[in-house]
């Protein structure tokens, strides 16, 4: 008896372990994985992807509910500009509509600055996260907003069939249907980036890209599109990171600054370029933090990621999957 | 300071001459307030409604209206002793170095007498040190800290709110009611200094007062907007109540976190403070939960009905806490002066010390002249389902613990460690 | 987005923790062996023997020319010399001490300076200003010098940068910046850069590629110059077979990485291997 | 080594021919670069003594730009901060994004040792500045290890980390979220009976209290200090890498070193600037670490114009104008003295909407990459000496 | 992810005139006194030469003579830089072209060191080529003028080594069968010019045997080539014309025969 009680115990605490940590990486991982193909693929350093974050979480509230915003919209009578099609709408318009945004970053923003010096786009890309920033406070207010849970992903998972009792029986009972659906959700999507990546026509010019650019437009592959499609991808996956995150976490136009550096650090842990990498990055910080934060050492849970990345790039400056990049 | 000194003698000065000191003696006919709230970031909603008050306060002063004419006898409607009320804005974008600047840029180019504003107890202690370094009142508005009157605590600071100590004696007596005595209860708070006192008043008082048990207690980092781990910890404690010590919109994300997680349903939540900010973000997640409030406009007496009035006949909107804090605190500090009969920093001072009123729709209250904080009654409130709020409506009030319940001498609690410095004319 | 020149960067990376170990194992004062020696000095790429065992002896005064095809392995000893690559096997001597362990910029400060295939030069500084960063470099080591003295106060690097740009006769220009110069100059600074640097042996990576036929005459002569006058020892890879013929004492030959023939110029014309080597072995 | 030997017998024929010219030379040249220096100097001296009037007290001028002591003793120290941060950035080429860092370490390491120490305004100097270097050391040994945008990243992270580190598990010493309350009173007097906020004798007009004049010198000091360095052999050593980093690697010069070195010096001063920024505030806040603070800098650096010793500080006041004067003004008074020249004018109100209140972080933003885009490398300063030197060439041109 | 159509409709193929090529011997390559500069030094000067249908055309000098650039200008890559004059294929100006439009007209260039790509296994290196190919075929149009694409299994018996290590990485490859898998991939480009930079760099006589089997086998095929070679003697036993390039302009024009007679040139050109 006492020994299955202890192994229960240990079951459920490292299931919980596991799922506190994916839900914690899930985000990074999002918001990492389109860092980094876009720093593999393009050499380009982009300041700005946590503003794609806030974009993307301002447009899901927009288009999936009937917010008030406070700011100038409001001053000049378009504070109710919510369209409320409900969030199933929001997830399939915004990775378009963000995906259309950095396509046009890409062509009116980084293509000029490629042939500057990298530190010249941290420079560029760092002034344009401020400028979006401050427009989202000037039209829609400093207040933090977040999005409503679809009526069909609201409440604890325990609730749910099947899934509650699997949860249960591992001991967990504690974990929203949203985080589940997150997690599912990141999973998803990496997964279809890295096929496309890896098994694809276009992902195999932009690995071929991403190691001899020359090369590949003397075999007659025009890299300029893929890059804007890489580009986008990279953005689509921020805004989507936006509107997952948005019921999840409060958001105000300051919060694409905060969350930046971890989804930096993530890439840079991870090995820039990879999507492995990044994932294996995003998750190792979520375990980390949920680790931590498990075993009473909470004050150091933030403290924690950044000792780790520290230490991870001391011995391994590359990056855990990374290629050594002339730096 | 102190080596600045003048012939000047303040006007208005009923009888005495004072040596010039900080911004007095007033140059010109007006007095200048200075406003300095967030108008921009996360908390601007609740600095801008801060800033209706004070706009609200000032017009009083120099028209009558509102309290001036009803609550606060040393009054006239026609500005203060022989100056008009005139004032200045400033942002403190909810952090301290701005707050700094701002007050700095008050108190020095545009020559305020008084200011008053802060949205978080960080940017109010920087603005206390400025009031002291440069002998300027400053009349605390949302602070909620115990350092804010404790360690912090500065001559030229005075505090109408409450603070978390207390916060936990008020909410003891309620919930123990309300959910029965025998319950144990699992803590997760913001691990900072507001946070860790907020923590221990009420592991303290719920089991002083409530005769719960604490199960354990956990800080979260600061910066912290995920909770699920901890959250999971919590619902695995076998805890039957859930506190949530994190302030403002940390709070709403946690409360918010909790609910998605299930955990309303296995156990019951408290959130030690609310405010406006807070509850809008939190949405129907506040819903029945238990905390407290600066001040709310469902609390019926005279003057809280009058200020509720006044505020929505000029502004069309129902006042929150803070705005009704910004208001009392600036009609507080010129009733001082005209008490004082003099603008000099040092007589306002010692008019404030110890003084007891009735006037703000808080019962009867003093501001202690040991550590400046007042000891008022503390209205304890309940979430409204997300159906039934509306804007600047959001909770039900359930009790006002009375100031008799509260509070600590001046020789415990954070009152123990305040030395409040120099008037200035020593 | 230049992964053109991802090929270049397969340099040893440099440990940043790397002391400065010039000042404890100084060469000897005296020394009259070769200058530069390699010893079984073997440098594999994964499976790609880049050098196979190469003896090299270069004697003090002497000016050697390294030749051969594309490919036969110039620019990996170049390197590994330079110490931007570690031997896989081998030992490098400079003045009779092993190299290995040092950084590149230490090997420099021992007396050994490289001039580079491309104008290699600070831009924006002007050309007494690049002549002044090697002299320092050299006058004074790393770190010997006091970060509050003005630079101006250096009169003997002052002196030493006069001394260079005169012999490359870029004194005239020296208040323009470097990046103003036409690209013979470039060439001409880079290389006196090195000479700045005041070395005992000049490495020379393609000193004439690019220039005009009158620029690379003037090379020429200004390397002619310097032998004479500095009595340099020289190590040149260099394609232009005019210029190889009349600058050396001696010619190396590489072929695939090893050492194929060495001799004295007439000697390495008439040799067959070497003919076979840029022949490919197939008879006519 | 055979140098020493070689250059006593060879530099007979040398000195004849070269140095011996070459030293008259040195010589007008030393003296015209000491005359450089001094001019340097004495114009530092002249303007932070003529700011802090025009800006607070001369009549008209201060009143249409509504400047006041207080923000010119603010602008000053962060001018300080920038032209540590652009040693590093604008002359050895390392873009970091953590100077937080050192302003913040100084500034705690300053207000730490105030209140458990002594509150001696320049030993806290002392103790901020040494506190400073001491990180840099350990920050730039760690983040020097790769270059370009890694080192900007390692350097922000390593920079956050110490943010998060003040924040929780140093909270007892640093006072955590609410920052760290030395208050006015335990910072003593200058020198023991200065105290900072006297007014200055004979020149209180344009410096007012001794807390700027401290500030004052502080500029003044670092502006010397800078300027020699810059000139020094490091100094070209730094631009040198710059430039050409592999080439100064080949030249002998232990290339890492030196950025380490530029590394530590940028920090020193931009821990001196945090000790003064302690000072003058008597509290440090625990923002004073974070990553937007560091970005600050950045903007200001590359506003003012990055690599000139004079384009920082004008950066810093611009970004502080912005920040704490543009931003206060809810509606903007054209001509406000204008009945002063002449008499019966009316001072022009322009209507809400036009205040720029409520856009200035977006007057900041765009500011900065306009600069970004269009004039990198020399920001503003670069902008008017080449807008001057073009009014210069046309006079000159007209002879 | 679809490519997209634009770049095939940007090469636009109607204004190339098709019924010109069928003639034997046509020059369809035509380098008209070109000056290249890589950065600021100067490397051709005032070139010219022309390559015809059909043959195997030879570039030959020494080393840093200029001939890597010459096959670079005509490729259009990003450097060096054309300052002066014309580069025509098939009488159409394709100087200053984007890289890849040049490559997709039908030029294929396999340049030094091979450049494959080592992560890529051996069927992914060649795949890359063909992602162009599949882009023409949803358009319905053929890129390449008029040959069919050379069937995978002509190739792989013009490469067996190749078939044998499909699924291999191509940086695990020896540098012979990454010299075929660099051959192998520029003609699934389906090229009507194939330019070999150096080919035979770095292998073994026995294996240059068989490359040099495999360009004659392409040639065969109806393919010119282009081939830089410093080793003017295995170059010579496969060209049927040569050029001798020094310092960045031609020294000697003519066939290979006549270059083997040449003592002279040979002398002062190639060392030979």
């Amino acid at each position: 008896m006492i020994p299955d009680a202890v192994a229960l115990q240990t079951t459920g605490a490292i299931a919980r372990l596991l799922i506190n940590g994916l839900q914690a990486g899930a985000i990074y991982i999002l918001l990492a994985v389109g860092l980094s193909i876009i720093l593999g693929t393009l050499k380009f350093v982009n300041f700005a992807h946590g503003a794609l974050y806030i974009i993307g979480a301002y447009l899901g509230l927009i288009i999936a509910q009937d917010p008030s915003f406070g700011g100038k919209l409001a001053e000049w009578g378009f504070g109710d500009i919510g369209l409320g099609f409900g969030y199933l709408a929001a997830l399939v318009v915004v990775p378009l509509v963000v995906f259309v945004i950095g396509v046009l970053m890409e062509r009116f923003v980084a293509r000029p600055f490629y042939d500057r010096p990298d530190t010249d786009q941290i420079l560029l890309t760092y002034g344009i996260a401020l400028i979006l920033t401050e427009l989202f406070r000037v039209l829609f207010g400093g207040a933090s907003r977040s999005i409503d849970q679809p009526p069909w992903a609201r409440g604890s998972a325990t609730g749910v069939p099947v899934l509650g009792d699997a949860l249960t029986a591992l001991g967990i009972n504690a974990v929203s249907t949203w985080r589940i659906v997150i997690i599912l959700l990141t999973a998803v999507l990496v997964g279809i980036v890295f096929v496309l990546i890896e098994y694809t026509d276009f992902g195999l010019t932009v690995r071929a890209g991403t190691v001899d650019a020359e090369m590949v437009e003397l075999l007659g592959v025009k890299l300029s599109r893929p890059y804007l499609v890489v580009f986008g991808i990279g953005a689509a996956l921020a805004g989507v990171a936006g509107l997952v995150g948005g019921p999840l976490v409060n958001f105000n136009p300051d919060y694409g600054a905060t969350i930046l550096v971890p989804a930096f650090l993530t890439v840079v842990v991870g090995g820039v370029g990879s999507i492995r990498g990044a994932v294996i990055a995003g998750l190792s910080f979520g375990l980390i933090q949920a680790g931590l934060v498990q075993f009473g050492f909470s004050e150091w849970a933030q403290v924690g990621i950044y000792a780790v990345a520290a230490v991870v790039l001391l011995v391994r400056p590359q990056g855990l999957l990374g290629q050594e990049v002339a730096a | 300071m102190a080596v600045v000194t003048g012939p000047a003698t303040g006007r208005g000065g009923g009888g005495g001459d004072y040596p010039s000191l900080g911004n007095f003696p007033i140059e010109g006919d007006a007095a200048v307030f200075g406003f300095n709230v967030p108008t921009t970031g996360p908390y601007s909603s609740e600095g801008e409604d801060e800033l209706r008050a004070y706009e609200l306060a000032a017009k009083h002063l120099n028209e009558g209206g509102g309290w001036v004419d009803s609550q606060f006898d040393d009054l006239s409607g026609d500005g203060v002793l022989d100056y008009q009320i005139d004032y200045v804005e400033g942002d403190t974008a909810t952090d301290p170095s701005q707050a700094t600047n701002s007050a700095n840029q008050m108190v020095d180019r545009d020559g305020v007498i008084m200011f008053s504003g802060g949205s978080s107890s960080a940017t109010a202690i920087a603005q206390q040190q400025v009031a002291q370094d440069s002998k300027v009142l400053y009349m605390c508005c949302l602070t909620h800290s115990n350092e804010t009157t404790g360690v912090e605590c500065r001559r030229y600071g005075f505090r109408e709110m409450f603070n978390a100590y207390t916060t936990g004696q008020a909410l003891a007596p309620v919930v123990a009611e309300e959910y029965g005595e025998d319950n144990s209860f699992y803590q997760l708070y913001a691990d900072y200094s507001w946070g860790q006192t907020q923590q221990e008043s009420m592991n303290q008082f719920l089991t002083e007062i409530a005769g719960w048990e604490q199960v354990d207690s956990v800080p979260t980092p600061l910066g912290t907007d995920d909770y699920s781990s901890f959250l999971s910890e919590a619902a695995n404690s076998g805890a039957d109540v859930l506190i949530l010590n994190h302030y403002g919109l940390d709070g709403a994300t946690s409360l918010q976190q909790a609910v998605d997680a299930g955990l309303k349903d296995s156990m019951t939540l408290l959130v030690p403070l609310y405010n406006r900010p807070m509850a809008e973000a939190a949405g129907d997640a506040i819903s029945g939960v238990f905390g407290t409030a600066a001040w709310d406009s469902q609390i019926d007496n005279e003057a809280s009905n009058q200020f509720t009035e006044v505020f929505q006949e000029e502004y069309d909107r129902i006042p929150s806490g803070p705005a009704q804090l910004a208001y009392a605190q600036t009609l507080q500090y010129a009733a001082a002066v005209e008490r004082a009969g003099t603008f000099y920093p040092p007589e306002v001072i010692r008019q404030l010390e110890d003084y007891e009123y009735d006037n703000i729709g808080m019962g009867a209250e003093t501001m202690r002249a040991c550590d400046h904080q007042a000891i008022r009654d503390v209205p304890v409130v309940r979430g409204l389902p997300g159906e039934e709020q509306e804007q600047g409506s959001y909770f039900e009030i359930v009790n006002v613990t009375s100031r008799d319940d509260l509070w600590y001498g001046c020789d415990e609690g954070p009152a123990a460690e305040c030395e409040l410095g120099p008037y200035g004319d020593e | 987005m230049a992964s053109t020149d991802a090929t270049e960067s397969e340099e040893r990376t440099t440990d940043a923790s790397d002391t400065d170990r010039s000042e404890a194992t100084a060469p000897p004062e005296e020394y009259d062996g070769p200058l530069l020696q390699t010893d079984g000095l073997v440098k594999r790429f994964g499976g790609l023997t880049a050098t196979d065992d190469v003896n090299l002896d270069i004697e003090q005064g002497e000016r050697v020319s390294l030749i051969g095809p594309n490919g036969a392995g110039k620019s990996t000893i170049i390197n590994l010399i330079t110490r931007r690559l570690d031997p896989t096997e081998g030992d490098i001597r400079f003045k009779g001490q092993s190299i290995l362990g040092l950084n590149p910029h230490e090997v420099v400060q021992r007396g050994m300076s490289k001039s580079f295939q491309q104008a290699s030069i600070f831009p924006t500084l002007t050309v007494r200003q690049n002549a002044r960063v090697a002299a320092l470099a050299a006058e004074h080591g790393s770190f010997r010098f006091n970060f509050f003295r003005h630079r101006d106060r250096f009169s003997e690097v002052e002196g030493v940068a006069r001394e260079t740009l005169e012999a490359v006769g870029l004194w005239d220009q020296r208040e323009s910046p470097a990046e103003d110069l036409p690209y013979g100059d470039k060439r001409r600074l880079e290389i006196g850069i090195a000479l700045a640097a005041d070395p005992d042996m000049l490495l020379m990576d393609e000193p004439t590629a690019g220039m005009s036929p009158e620029e690379t005459h003037a090379t020429v002569d200004l390397i002619e110059e310097v032998k004479e006058e500095r009595g340099l020892t020289f190590l040149l890879v260099e394609h232009d077979m005019e210029i190889v013929f009349r600058v050396s004492d001696r010619i190396v030959v590489l072929n695939r990485g090893s050492v194929i023939a060495e001799g004295p110029p007439e000697e390495i014309r008439e040799n067959p291997d070497v003919q076979d080597a840029y022949l490919g072995g197939v008879e006519l | 080594m055979s140098d020493e030997t070689r250059r006593a017998d060879d530099t007979g024929t040398v000195d004849e021919t070269g140095t011996g010219l070459a030293g008259g030379d040195l010589l007008t040249r030393w003296r015209s670069v000491k005359e450089r220096e001094s001019f340097v100097i004495l114009g530092t001296v002249v303007a932070v003594l003529l700011f802090p009037y025009l800006f607070a007290r001369a009549p008209v001028v201060s009143e249409i730009l509504q400047g006041y002591q207080s923000l010119a003793e603010l602008m000053l120290i962060w001018g300080i901060f920038v032209i540590g941060f652009d040693l590093l950035h604008g002359y050895t080429g390392l873009l970091s994004f953590g100077h937080a860092a050192f302003w913040g370490g100084g500034a705690y390491a300053a207000g730490v040792f105030a209140i458990h120490v002594s509150g001696s305004p320049i030993a806290m100097i002392l103790v901020g500045t040494t506190f400073a270097v001491l990180l840099a050391w350990v920050l730039g040994f760690l983040s020097l290890r790769r270059g370009g945008i890694y080192f900007a990243i390692l350097t922000l992270a390593f920079a956050q980390m110490l943010f998060y580190v003040a924040l929780q598990p140093l909270s007892n010493l640093t006072g955590g979220d609410n920052g760290l309350g030395i208050g006015g009173s335990t910072i003593e007097p200058l020198l023991g009976f200065i105290p900072l906020d006297a007014g200055v004798p004979v020149i209180t007009m344009f410096v007012d209290t001794w807390m700027y004049m401290l500030i004052g010198i502080a500029m003044v000091v670092t502006v010397a200090f800078a300027y020699r360095v810059l000139n020094s052999p490091y100094g070209m050593v730094f631009r040198a890498i710059r430039e050409n980093e592999q080439r100064a690697e080949f030249v002998g010069l232990n290339v890492w070193r030196y950025k380490l070195m530029s590394f530590v010096l940028s920090g020193a001063i931009a821990g001196l600037a945090g000790s003064l920024f302690a000072i003058q505030q008597a509290r440090v806040p625990v923002e004073s670490l974070f990553w937007t603070t560091s970005g600050e800098v950045v903007i200001m650096s590359v506003i003012g114009g990055v690599g000139s010793l004079f384009g920082g500080p004008i950066g810093a006041a611009l970004y502080l104008y912005i920040s704490n004067i543009v931003q206060g003004m809810s509606e903007v008074v054209l001509f406000t003295q204008i009945d002063k020249l002449f008499p019966g004018a009316q001072a022009v109100v322009l209507p809400e909407w036009a205040s720029p209140a409520p856009y200035w972080h977006l007057i900041l933003g765009l500011l900065f990459v306009l600069v970004v885009v269009f004039i990198p490398r020399g920001g503003i300063w670069g902008g008017l000496q080449s807008i001057g030197s073009r009014i210069g060439s046309r006079f000159g041109g007209d002879r | 992810m679809s490519q997209s159509d634009e770049t095939a409709t940007e090469v636009d193929r109607e204004t190339t005139d098709t019924s010109d090529r069928s003639t034997v011997g046509q020059s369809i390559l035509e380098v008209d006194a070109i000056d290249a500069y890589y950065g600021e030094s100067h490397i051709l000067r005032d070139l010219s030469l022309h390559v015809e249908e059909g043959e195997i055309c030879a570039l030959l000098g020494r080393n840093g003579a200029g001939k890597t650039t010459t096959l670079r200008s005509i490729a259009s890559t990003a450097e060096p830089e054309v300052r002066a004059g014309q580069i025509r294929f098939y009488g159409h100006e394709i100087t200053h072209m984007a890289t890849e439009d040049v490559a997709v007209r039908g030029i294929s260039l396999v340049p030094e060191e091979r450049r494959i790509f080592p992560d890529l296994t051996v069927e992914e290196n060649i795949h890359v080529a063909e992602v162009v190919r599949n882009r023409s075929n949803v358009l319905g149009r053929n890129i390449s003028f008029d040959r069919e694409q050379m069937p995978d299994e002509d190739l792989y018996e013009v490469f067996p080594r190749l078939e044998e290590r499909l699924s291999q990485k191509g940086g695990t490859l020896s540098g012979g069968e990454q010299q075929m898998l660099a051959i192998a991939r520029a003609l699934k480009q389906n090229p009507d010019l194939l330019m070999l930079d150096e080919p035979y760099e770095g292998l073994a006589p026995q294996i240059i045997q068989s490359v040099e089997a495999a360009i004659e086998r392409i040639r065969e095929d109806g393919t010119t080539v282009l081939l830089v070679e410093q080793n003017a003697v295995a170059a010579m036993n496969v060209a049927d014309r040569c050029y001798v390039v020094d310092q960045g302009s031609v020294v000697f024009e003519g066939t290979a025969e006549e270059l083997r007679n040449d003592e002279e040139t040979r002398q002062r050109y190639l060392g030979v």
